[in-house]
C-alpha cells in the first residue's frame, strides 16, 4: 500500500513520462502542446506532493512555484499557438 | 480501505486515464476536451493536497484560458 | 523530432514509434525507481516562512511568499506574460471586428448582462481576499480576462491593437511593480517593503497586475481568434495578414 | 530583517549582508526592464533607438563600474538580498569575478547590436516590436548571470527563451515562422526538464539558493538524475551536437541583429548555467566520465558543425553551424575541469568572451552584406570585397578570431584550452581542437576566397549599399577582438578575482571525491 506522498509521486512521474512521449510522438502543434502540459502537471504535482508531508505547516513555496509555472506554461502555450496560426495565415497565402 | 486513500487512488486512476486518452484519442477536438476535463480533476487534486491557491489558478488558468486558447487555435488551424 | 514543417499530422513509422515508445517506457520506470524511495526533505523553509509571517503584511502564507519573500520572481512573472503580449500582437496596426456578436440568442443576452458584474464582483473579492485565504492577482487576473471574452463575444466589438491605451494597461502592473520595489527601498534593498504598509503596498501591485493580466490573456486570446472573424470585416483585416512587404523585395 | 538567520538542521555558515555599494545590484536587471518598458509605451521608432542607444551606455557604464568593484576587492562576491531576505526564505542575488566578466560582455554586445540594429531594420513594424524585446532579452541574460536561486533562474529562463523565439519570429518569413515554432517547442521542453531538476532538488534538499544547496548536495541517485535532467533540458537549449538541430534554422532566418543576439550571448546564457549546475551546485553529483561523454559529444560537434558550414550554400546559415561548432569547444573544456579547473576556467571564461564578440560581429557583417547584396547566397558572392570593403574586413577579423589566429581573442582562448588540456594531461583534446581550428580555416577562407576573387564568370549585380555607420557596431566588437587579443591578463584578472568562491572549490571537492572514492560533505567551503 502506498502512502500518500508516494501515490501521487507515483501519478506525477507517469504524467511526465506520457507528456515526453506524446511530445516526440505527435506532429500536431496542437497536440504537442497538450504534452507540454501533461508534462508540466506531472512536475507540479511532484512539487505539490511534498508540500504538506510534515505535520504541522503546510510548506507554501511549492505553491507559490507551481502557480508561477502555471502561468507561464499558458504563456509559452499562447505563444506557440499564435506562432503556428501565424505560421498557417502565410502558408495559405504562399498556396494561393 | 479509508475513504481518504480510496480518494486518492480513484483520482489518480482518473488522472491517468484522462491524460491517456487526451494524448491517443484520434479526434484533435476530443484531446482538447479532454485536456480540459484533465485540468479540472488536477484542481481537486490540489484541494486534496492542501493547496486551494493552486487548485483555483488551476481551474481558472490551466483548465480554463489554456483550454479557451486551444479551441480558439483549434477553429483556425482547421 | 521537432519537425513543425506541417500543421497537418502525418503518422510516423510503426516501428520507430513503438521503439520511441518502449525506450520512454523504460525512462519512466528508471525516473520511478530513482524518485519513488528518495527522502523527502525536513521543513525548514516552512518554519521559517512561520515565523516571519507577522512582518509579510499578508495572512496567507502562499501571498506572502509570491508577493514579499519571493516577489521577484512574481515580478519576472509578469514579465513572462509581458514577452508574450508583445510577441503575440499582430505586426501590422491593425483591428479586430466582430461585426456579427457571436452570441445572439436573446435569452443567453440576458445571461451575459447577468453574468459580467457578477465575475466581475467575484474577481474583485478574489483578489482582496488573497491576503487572508486562498486566492489573488493571477486568478482574479483570469475571471476579468474571461468577463472581458464574454463581453466581445456577446456585442459588436472593435478592438484597436495599437493604441495608446491598450499599452498601458499591458504595462501597467510591471510598471507598477518595479516602481514600489524602487520606491520601497529601505537601508538600500530592493521589493524591501516597510512592514506597517506592506499590506497596502502588496493590494495595490496585485491590482494593477490583476488587469494587466486580464489584458495580456486578452490580447493573446483576440490574436489567436482573429481569423475567425477576418470573412465579417476583410478590408480591416486584411493589411495585418499580409507578410512584411518590404522584406521580400529586398 | 537583515540579521543573520540561521536554519535548524543545516551549517550554512553566516550569510553576508548587503553591503552599501552594492545595492546597484538589482538595476543591472531593472535598468533594461525599465528600458523595455519605455519602448513598449511609447512604442515610436525614433524614441525607441535614442531610449535604447542612452541606456544601452548607462549599462556598460553601471556594469563596468561593478566589474571593476569585483577586481579591486578580491575576497569573495557581492551579495544582495532582495526584500530584504536572507537566503533560505527570499530570493539573492550575487555577483563574483566570472559573473561580472560576463555582464560586461552581455552590455557591450548589447550596446553594439543596438548601434547596428539603428540602421539595420526597413520595415518600422519589424523595429518597433524589436526594441522591446531586445531589452527584455537583456533583462533575462542579466538576470541569469546574477541570481542566486536554481526557482527564479527557471523563470529567466523561460523569458530568455520566450523573447529569443519572439525575436525570430519578427522576420514575417515562413521560414522564419517555421524556425521560431521550433525554437519555442524545444525551448519549452528544455526549461520543463530543468524544472523537473529543480522539483527533484528541492523535494529532496529543501532550498533553493545555489550557495545553500551546493553545501547539502551530496552524490546520491536523486542528485545525479537531477543533474542527469537539467543537464538535458539546458543542452536543448545550448545545442550541443546531437541535440543542435533546431539552431541552424532559427539563428539564420531571423533578422540579422537577432541572430547576432542569439549566436553571441542568448546560447551562454544556459551554457553558464550548465556550467555552475556542474561545477558549483551539483558537484558532487557530477562524475568525470558524465564530463568525458560531454566533452565527446562536443568534439563531435566540432567536426560535424565545420563539415555542415563548409557544404552550406548560404552565408548566414555557414555562420549558424559555425556556432555549432565553436559551443563544441565549450564542452571539450568540461572534462579539464577534473585536471586543472584553474586553467580549464580561464580558457571557459576567454573562450564564452571571444567567441561572443566575433560571432555577434560576424553575423552583423553578414547581415550586412545580404542586405546589400539582397541574398546571401555564397556562390553569387564573388568579388563582394571590393564593394563591401568594411563588412568583408570585419567578417575576416572575426573569422581570425573562430579560427584561433593571432592577435585575437581567439587565438588567446585556444592558447588557454591547450594548455589546459596539455596540464590536465589529457593531451588527446589538443588533437580535437587544432583541427577544429583548421575546418574553421577551411571554411572561412572559403567564402573570403570568393569574396576577394573579382567575379567575371558570375555577372555581378548593382549593389544596395545600406546605411554605413550600422557597421560601428561590429567595429567595436572587431577592436575588442583585437584588443582582448593583447590585453589577456586584464580579463584573467577580474576572473580570478571570482575564481576564489566560484570554481576552485566545489571543484576541490570534486578531486577529493576522485581520490578517495567518497564524498566531502563536510562544508569545509569559506566565503559564502
Amino acid at each position: 500500500m502506498m502512502s500518500q506522498v508516494e501515490l501521487y509521486t507515483f501519478c506525477a512521474v507517469i504524467l511526465l513520462g506520457m507528456g515526453m512521449t506524446g511530445l516526440i510522438l505527435n506532429q500536431h502543434i496542437i497536440r504537442k502542446i497538450i504534452a507540454l502540459n501533461i508534462m508540466g502537471i506531472g512536475i507540479f504535482m511532484l512539487l505539490i506532493s511534498t508540500a504538506g508531508v510534515h505535520s504541522g505547516a503546510i510548506d507554501p513555496v511549492p505553491h507559490a512555484m507551481v502557480l508561477t509555472g502555471i502561468v507561464v506554461a499558458v504563456a509559452g502555450s499562447a505563444l506557440a499557438l499564435n506562432l503556428a496560426a501565424r505560421l498557417k495565415d502565410m502558408t495559405e497565402q504562399a498556396d494561393d | 480501505m479509508p475513504i481518504d486513500s480510496l480518494l486518492d487512488h480513484l483520482l489518480v486512476f482518473g488522472i491517468l486515464l484522462f491524460a491517456a486518452s487526451a494524448l491517443l484519442v484520434s479526434k484533435l477536438f476530443s484531446a482538447i476536451v479532454l485536456f480540459i476535463s484533465l485540468g479540472l480533476i488536477v484542481s481537486l487534486v490540489w484541494i486534496r493536497l492542501g493547496a486551494v491557491d493552486v487548485a483555483i489558478a488551476e481551474a481558472a488558468i490551466g483548465a480554463g484560458v489554456t483550454g479557451v486558447m486551444l479551441l480558439a487555435a483549434w477553429k483556425r488551424l482547421r | 523530432m521537432f519537425k513543425t514543417d506541417d500543421v497537418s499530422a502525418k503518422p510516423a513509422h510503426v516501428f520507430y514509434k513503438a521503439l520511441i515508445m518502449v525506450s520512454m517506457l523504460a525512462v519512466t520506470l528508471s525516473l520511478l525507481w530513482v524518485v519513488l524511495p528518495a527522502e523527502v526533505h525536513s521543513n525548514a523553509v516552512a518554519q521559517k516562512i512561520t515565523q516571519n509571517m507577522a512582518q509579510s503584511g499578508v495572512l496567507n502564507p502562499v501571498t506572502a511568499v509570491l508577493l514579499n519573500f519571493r516577489s521577484y520572481d512574481t515580478l519576472l512573472e509578469i514579465v513572462v506574460l509581458l514577452v508574450v503580449a508583445i510577441a503575440c500582437m499582430p505586426m501590422h496596426r491593425g483591428t479586430v471586428h466582430t461585426h456579427e456578436p457571436v452570441i445572439t440568442s436573446s435569452s443567453v443576452h440576458s445571461l451575459v448582462a447577468l453574468l459580467v458584474p457578477l465575475i466581475t464582483l467575484v474577481a474583485g473579492y478574489m483578489l482582496w481576499v488573497g491576503a487572508f485565504a486562498p486566492g489573488g492577482a493571477f486568478q482574479a487576473g483570469a475571471l476579468l480576462a474571461s468577463c472581458g471574452l464574454l463581453i466581445i463575444l456577446s456585442r459588436k466589438f472593435t478592438f484597436e491593437f495599437h493604441t495608446l491605451t491598450a499599452r498601458i494597461c499591458l504595462v501597467m502592473g510591471l510598471t507598477i511593480f518595479v516602481g514600489v520595489g524602487i520606491m520601497s527601498q529601505q537601508s538600500g534593498l530592493f521589493l524591501q517593503y516597510p512592514v506597517e504598509s506592506a499590506a497596502g503596498l502588496i493590494l495595490f501591485i496585485e491590482s494593477a497586475a490583476t488587469l494587466s493580466i486580464a489584458a495580456t490573456l486578452l490580447v493573446c486570446y483576440l490574436a489567436l481568434a482573429q481569423a475567425n472573424v477576418r470573412s465579417n470585416a476583410p478590408s480591416a483585416i486584411q493589411p495585418m495578414m499580409q507578410p512584411a512587404k518590404v522584406e521580400q523585395e529586398k | 530583517m537583515t540579521e543573520v538567520l540561521p536554519v535548524e538542521g543545516f551549517n550554512f555558515g553566516p550569510i553576508l549582508i548587503a553591503q552599501q555599494p552594492f545595492s546597484a545590484l538589482p538595476w543591472v536587471v531593472m535598468l533594461p526592464l525599465i528600458a523595455a518598458l519605455l519602448c513598449f509605451t511609447l512604442y515610436n521608432i525614433k524614441a525607441q533607438r535614442v531610449i535604447s542607444l542612452l541606456l544601452g551606455i548607462g549599462q556598460m557604464l553601471l556594469t563596468v563600474w561593478l566589474a571593476s568593484i569585483i577586481a579591486e576587492d578580491a575576497a569573495s562576491s557581492v551579495v544582495h538580498q532582495l526584500g530584504g531576505w536572507p537566503a533560505p526564505l527570499g530570493i539573492v542575488l550575487t555577483l563574483n569575478g566570472f559573473s561580472a566578466l560576463l555582464l560586461v560582455m552581455a552590455a557591450v554586445i548589447g550596446f553594439a547590436i543596438t548601434v547596428y540594429s539603428c540602421r539595420y531594420f526597413t520595415s518600422s513594424e519589424q523595429e518597433r516590436k524589436f526594441w522591446p524585446l531586445f531589452w527584455l532579452l537583456l533583462v533575462a541574460l542579466n538576470g541569469i548571470f546574477i541570481s542566486s536561486d536554481i526557482f527564479n533562474l527557471y523563470v529567466m529562463l523561460e523569458i530568455l527563451g520566450l523573447s529569443a523565439v519572439s525575436l525570430v519570429a519578427i522576420q514575417a518569413q515562413r521560414g522564419a515562422l517555421q524556425a521560431a515554432l521550433q525554437y519555442l517547442l524545444v525551448g519549452l521542453c528544455g526549461s520543463l526538464l530543468y524544472l523537473f531538476g529543480v522539483a527533484l532538488l528541492y523535494r529532496t534538499y529543501g532550498v533553493l539558493d545555489i550557495n545553500l544547496l551546493s553545501k547539502v548536495v551530496i552524490a546520491e541517485p536523486v542528485s545525479q538524475l537531477a543533474l542527469t535532467v537539467i543537464t538535458l533540458g539546458l543542452l536543448l537549449k545550448t545545442a550541443l551536437f546531437p541535440l543542435h538541430f533546431w539552431l541552424p534554422s532559427a539563428h539564420s532566418n531571423a533578422p540579422a541583429p537577432v541572430s547576432a543576439a542569439l549566436s553571441g550571448l542568448v546560447i551562454k546564457g544556459s551554457f553558464y548555467l550548465l556550467f555552475v549546475f556542474w561545477f558549483k551546485i551539483l558537484s558532487p553529483a557530477a562524475t568525470f566520465a558524465g564530463a568525458t561523454f560531454l566533452g565527446v559529444l562536443g568534439a563531435i560537434a566540432i567536426v560535424w558543425g565545420s563539415v555542415k558550414a563548409f557544404n552550406t550554400p548560404r552565408l548566414k546559415l555557414v555562420v549558424a553551424y559555425s556556432t555549432v561548432a565553436q559551443l563544441g569547444y565549450l564542452f571539450v573544456l568540461f572534462p579539464l575541469f577534473f585536471g586543472r579547473p584553474d586553467l580549464a576556467m580561464g580558457a571557459v571564461a576567454y573562450f564564452i568572451v571571444a567567441h561572443a564578440c566575433a560571432k555577434a560581429a560576424m553575423f552583423m557583417a553578414a547581415g550586412s552584406i545580404q542586405k546589400a547584396a539582397g541574398h546571401d547566397d555564397i556562390a553569387r558572392m564573388s568579388g563582394i570585397a571590393s564593394k563591401m570593403p568594411l563588412s568583408i574586413f570585419i567578417f575576416a577579423i572575426a573569422g581570425a578570431s573562430l579560427i584561433g589566429l593571432p592577435p585575437t581573442g581567439g587565438f588567446i582562448a585556444k592558447w588557454l584550452m591547450l594548455t589546459s588540456a596539455i596540464e590536465s594531461q589529457q593531451w588527446w583534446w589538443v588533437l580535437v581542437m587544432l583541427a577544429g581550428g583548421l575546418l574553421a580555416a577551411a571554411y572561412l577562407f572559403r567564402i573570403l576566397n570568393l569574396a576577394f576573387t573579382s567575379g567575371q564568370d558570375v555577372p555581378s549585380e548593382p549593389l544596395k549599399n545600406g546605411p554605413r555607420e550600422r557597421l560601428w557596431g561590429p567595429l567595436i566588437l572587431v577592436t575588442i577582438t583585437i584588443f582582448i587579443g593583447f590585453n589577456a591578463m586584464w580579463v584573467l584578472e577580474l576572473l580570478n578575482a571570482g575564481t576564489g568562491v566560484f570554481a576552485l572549490q566545489p571543484t576541490d571537492g570534486l578531486m577529493t571525491e576522485l581520490a578517495n572514492g567518497s564524498v566531502n560533505t563536510a562544508p569545509s567551503k569559506e566565503g559564502l
